[in-house]
């Protein structure tokens, strides 16, 4: 048997295969096609303190070996999620966790504190990076005071573990992996989206209603190892990498540049049992290895050799 | 009805003309039951463009051959891949998806209304009807005498009307411009075809408090109400096509 | 007919089709498939003082939809390059721009006041955005302070045109574009490469001798065009369009999100006769819609509808 | 001689084993002059993953019939993907590219070596080696007796000696061990196979003063000398494989 679990801080988790916020719905829907208990983790839906409806019609183009989407974080507001989702998330017997969205400071450190009081939510992941709304959102997560601020005003009340999703967005995302880790952030996941339009050639205009959209799907992965790898590299905090992950193979690839666990994301939406897959394909390769700890793995790239 | 993901043989591929086939497709094991206007989300191997997987609406069910149809119109690159696939192949496919037409009531007449590949989920409706006892009337529109397909299917399931755009056979013009429409016989009208056809139809329909179910397309992420991508605005809000729809009453959108 | 120039300045480009510097050699290499002279212009390779001689082998790694590549600008030298290329180049009926490359400010001045003597160089490609070389690169391009002083330095010997290439790998895009025009680029190119690594997950190291390379093709398409059409909205002077782009359709995104002319990548390697075929296809492109000025189309998702 | 990019109609894909497949594929126009040692850069369609072109060595032209063969073994999804062409398919090829094998001198005893998917420029070699005058022995390795492809072929050209890792056919072990190597009846040694095979005929041929050529692989962006991706680190500097290769002098290289 392979050692496969992983903690940040006193939280074990499992295995290191999460499904990534957006992109899994609240489990249910993917409930016909494997059993979410399997995983390390899920990340929910994108969740804000009021309902949202999200942007406007149309919200997706397809890429070359990705998507925009634009959706906008629509979502039925936390009281909704309290009262109706999480009871049914309750029941899996997995890591839940709440990606929390807001407007400002404020906003953020309100959900923070709604699910302090939800015994079945072991962490939150603090999303600063989401492209697609006007306010908050990018705009925190591309500035390194605002990213500070944020993250330090929900550290101060958050009673569960923190997650920061950082933005792929920016300069120098090392600077931001050491903001969050000094404020006090037990981990980071990134990346969220790059930041990508799509023109429709024949209606002559931007294919989103947004114009701008969040790229996501293996387009992105390239850009993704490296900013797992530099901020896994830069940190203390365990890493969480994220972005075009479609098979076991790409998994391994962001373990040994450093990451502690991975998200599937888009993935989800070709095969919706990527994740399940994704777990049995890192088994088999740390056995035929001859690994018995994925600890051994995890940044193995920067071993000298 | 639980969704499934499979691989599925291929036992045809027909191609009824340039534009349109039909792919026959048999289940491993025992396929699910399946409701008129539900549909499934296919995946394109071999189109390096086709990075997420197509919708189509299921066309025909055969519970005892144990196969179900998809009928398509090829109109870009994933649906010309799968147009070259050949009986042996395999088709990954997530299925069924969606929700469904309504029976009408209780000795209400039914008119379906399709055109283009908006026909697909008529026949596996009209069959449902016929099966339920109902007697449903068929208009369907085409461009010219030539691109008519599935006629011969569709004349089992009721009387079939058409209308070509040229006037090379049935009425000349679109569907919304057939007597047939404004004989307000009927009690339900249900239609599928491109946007302008059923924005008509719907008008129509509304004018005449006629009830109408319109099947709609949209772009789609994931087919099974994950990614949120496929909405449309209703009364409720925005919806997803995928998973409150594809099959909407005219009531409810803001058309 | 359709008319297909454009100017950068006083200087005419006959149609708005370049090759991208680092993938199309020096023009001749591809001499066998296409008349380069049909093309508005070409840019060549990296050009520094001195020979160098690159980086380590690998140096490229496939991607999805995508290549990473380290080249690490590889070149014989502007002495060389003076005495056994110029004289070939001098014969192409078109703009053949150089694009210089430096790891200090005196690098890139020096670089600049060489190509001032040469007649059949109507204009120089300042990158700031190589990801592949220690010295220098991305170094400048992704440093507002810089950015403003190498540009300012070869502006002030340079005779030419002065085109400056953009670094995609930072927060702000427009920032940089602003500045580059304050300081008296002539055009703006972008983007070059972002910066991205694969893993060999079989031999557990870095796909790439360095690590880190240049991500390019249809994978940073999206990311390109949003780039473009933000600096199409604050600039005043041409944008030039790179990234992904392997035929019209995609040229003409470009076009329609505001770039003047574009340059094709990656696409001359799959296919070498890629930047010819997109000439055709803006052509028909223009011919189908009914304009007859390439100018009509420019920027046209930002017109209101 | 001119490179060129040409759609070529497949006229055979012939499968050796699960591993190895020959495609012949027809010239257009007349195909032109090519040298044994050059390769072609072939567009893999329909492999979602194979963005970039992949270079094959021609393993064999015929003028005659207006044809060429690329020997290819399966070792990734590119390759896979060729594997299912069938006649009648078109190969999108940018050929011939590269340099070629020198002869020998006047009078001098050349060997071929090869080792896997090496042995397939070897064939275009020994053929054109025999037309100009010389008889060249051939030395090829498999992993075992099944493994072994071509061997008719190569018959025709001269002498044959044959090494199998299991020593299942000729002598056991790898090339490098068989007794003919260090016989030194050999002017010239071309040889082509794995990186460890060449490089441990590359040290024979050094130490015992033989001039050795060799065919080398390496990771191609174009094929065409545009990208510099292709480099090897030779006394001269970094040079490309695509057009100062892919055939070098061992003395050049840095083994
Ligand atoms: C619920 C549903 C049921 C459908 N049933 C059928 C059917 O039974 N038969 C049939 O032929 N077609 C059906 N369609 C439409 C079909 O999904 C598209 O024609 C197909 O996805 C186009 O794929 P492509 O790769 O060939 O086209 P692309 O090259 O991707 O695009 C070509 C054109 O099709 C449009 N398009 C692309 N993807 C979609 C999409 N996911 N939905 C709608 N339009 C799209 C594009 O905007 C473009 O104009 C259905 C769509 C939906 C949403
Ligand atoms: C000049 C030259 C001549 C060649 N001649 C032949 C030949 O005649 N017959 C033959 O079977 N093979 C030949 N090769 C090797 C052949 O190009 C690769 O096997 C092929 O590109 C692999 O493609 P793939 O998509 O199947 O593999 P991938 O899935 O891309 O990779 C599988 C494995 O092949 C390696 N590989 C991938 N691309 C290349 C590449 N461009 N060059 C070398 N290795 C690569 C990878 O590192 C990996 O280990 C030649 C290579 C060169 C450079
Ligand atoms: C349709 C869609 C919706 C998303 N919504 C959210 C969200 O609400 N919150 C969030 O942090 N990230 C969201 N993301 C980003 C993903 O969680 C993930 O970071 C990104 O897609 C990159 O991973 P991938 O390439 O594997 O998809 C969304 C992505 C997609 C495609
Ligand atoms: C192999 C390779 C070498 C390159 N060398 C240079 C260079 O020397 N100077 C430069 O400004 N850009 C260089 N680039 C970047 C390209 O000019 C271009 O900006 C980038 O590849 C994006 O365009 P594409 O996606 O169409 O390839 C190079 C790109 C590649 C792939
Ligand atoms: S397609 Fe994803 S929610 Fe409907
Ligand atoms: S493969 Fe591009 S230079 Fe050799």
């Amino acid at each position: 048997m392979v050692k496969l679990d992983f903690n940040i801080g006193d939280l074990n988790f499992k295995n290191p295969v999460l499904t990534a916020s957006g992109t899994f719905g609240y489990g249910s829907e993917f409930d016909d096609f494997l059993d979410v208990s399997r995983l390390g983790g899920i990340i929910v839906k994108g969740t804000t303190l009021e309902p949202r409806e999200g942007n406007a019609y149309p919200r997706m183009a397809e890429t070359p070996s990705g998507m925009l989407n634009s959706v906008g974080l629509q979502n039925k507001g936390i009281d909704y999620f309290e009262r109706n989702i999480y009871p049914k998330l309750s029941q899996y017997k997995t890591n839940v966790i709440v990606n929390i969205n807001g407007s400002s400071i404020d906003d953020y450190v309100a959900l923070a504190e709604r699910i302090n009081d939800l015994d079945h939510i072991p962490a939150i992941e603090l999303n600063i990076s989401c492209p697609n709304v006007k306010m908050g959102g990018m705009v925190f997560g591309t500035n390194p005071a605002s990213t500070r601020e944020v993250t330090k005003a929900v550290r101060a009340v958050c009673l569960k573990k923190l997650i920061v999703k950082l933005s792929p967005n920016v300069t120098n995302i090392v600077e931001f992996a050491n903001i969050v880790q000094e404020e006090g952030a037990d981990a980071i996941s990134l990346i969220n989206t790059l930041l990508g339009i799509a023109v429709d050639i024949h209606k002559m205009k931007p294919s989103l209603s947004t114009v701008t959209g969040g790229l996501s799907g293996p387009a992105i992965k390239p850009v993704a190892l490296r900013m797992v790898w530099q901020v896994a590299r830069a940190v203390k905090i365990p890493v969480i990498g994220i972005g075009g992950i479609m098979n076991a193979e790409d998994a391994i690839e962001f373990l040994l540049a450093g990451a502690s666990a991975i998200q599937v994301g888009t993935a989800s939406f070709i095969d919706p049992q990527t994740s399940v897959k994704i777990l049995e394909g890192i088994e088999s390769y740390l056995v035929n290895k001859g690994f018995n700890d994925i600890e051994d793995i995890i940044g193995f790239i920067n071993k000298p050799c | 009805m639980a969704k499934r993901i499979e691989s599925l043989q291929i036992i045809e591929n027909k191609h009824l003309n340039n534009d349109f086939f039909i792919i026959e497709l048999k289940g491993n094991g025992q396929i699910p039951e399946m409701k008129p206007g539900q549909f499934v989300q296919v995946k394109v191997d071999g189109s390096p463009g086709t990075f997420l997987r197509r919708p189509f609406s299921i066309h025909d069910v055969n519970y005892d051959r144990n196969t179900y149809k998809l009928l398509v119109q090829i109109v870009g690159k994933g649906t010309e891949t799968l147009s070259k696939l050949k009986k042996g192949d395999s088709l990954n496919t997530i299925y069924p998806l969606g929700n469904s037409f309504s029976l009408p009531g209780k000795g209400q007449r039914p008119l379906l209304v399709g055109g283009g590949c908006g026909i697909a989920p008529l026949l596996f409706l009209g069959k449902y009807l016929k099966k339920n006892g109902y007697d449903p009337d068929i208009l369907l529109g085409f461009r010219s005498r030539d691109r008519i397909i599935e006629y011969n299917e569709y004349i089992e399931l009721g009387e079939v009307f058409l209308t070509t755009e040229d006037g090379s056979r049935g009425e000349k013009g679109l569907v919304t411009e057939h007597p047939l429409l404004s004989s307000s016989r009927y009690d339900m009208i249900y239609c599928c075809g491109p946007d302008p056809m059923m924005k008509a139809v719907a008008k129509f329909s509304i004018e005449h408090k006629i009830n109408c179910e319109v099947s709609l397309e949209n772009l789609m992420g994931c087919g099974i109400g994950a990614c949120l991508c496929c909405i449309v605005e209703t009364v409720k809000g925005n919806l997803c096509t995928c998973t409150d729809g594809p099959v909407f009453n005219t009531n409810d959108l803001k058309w």
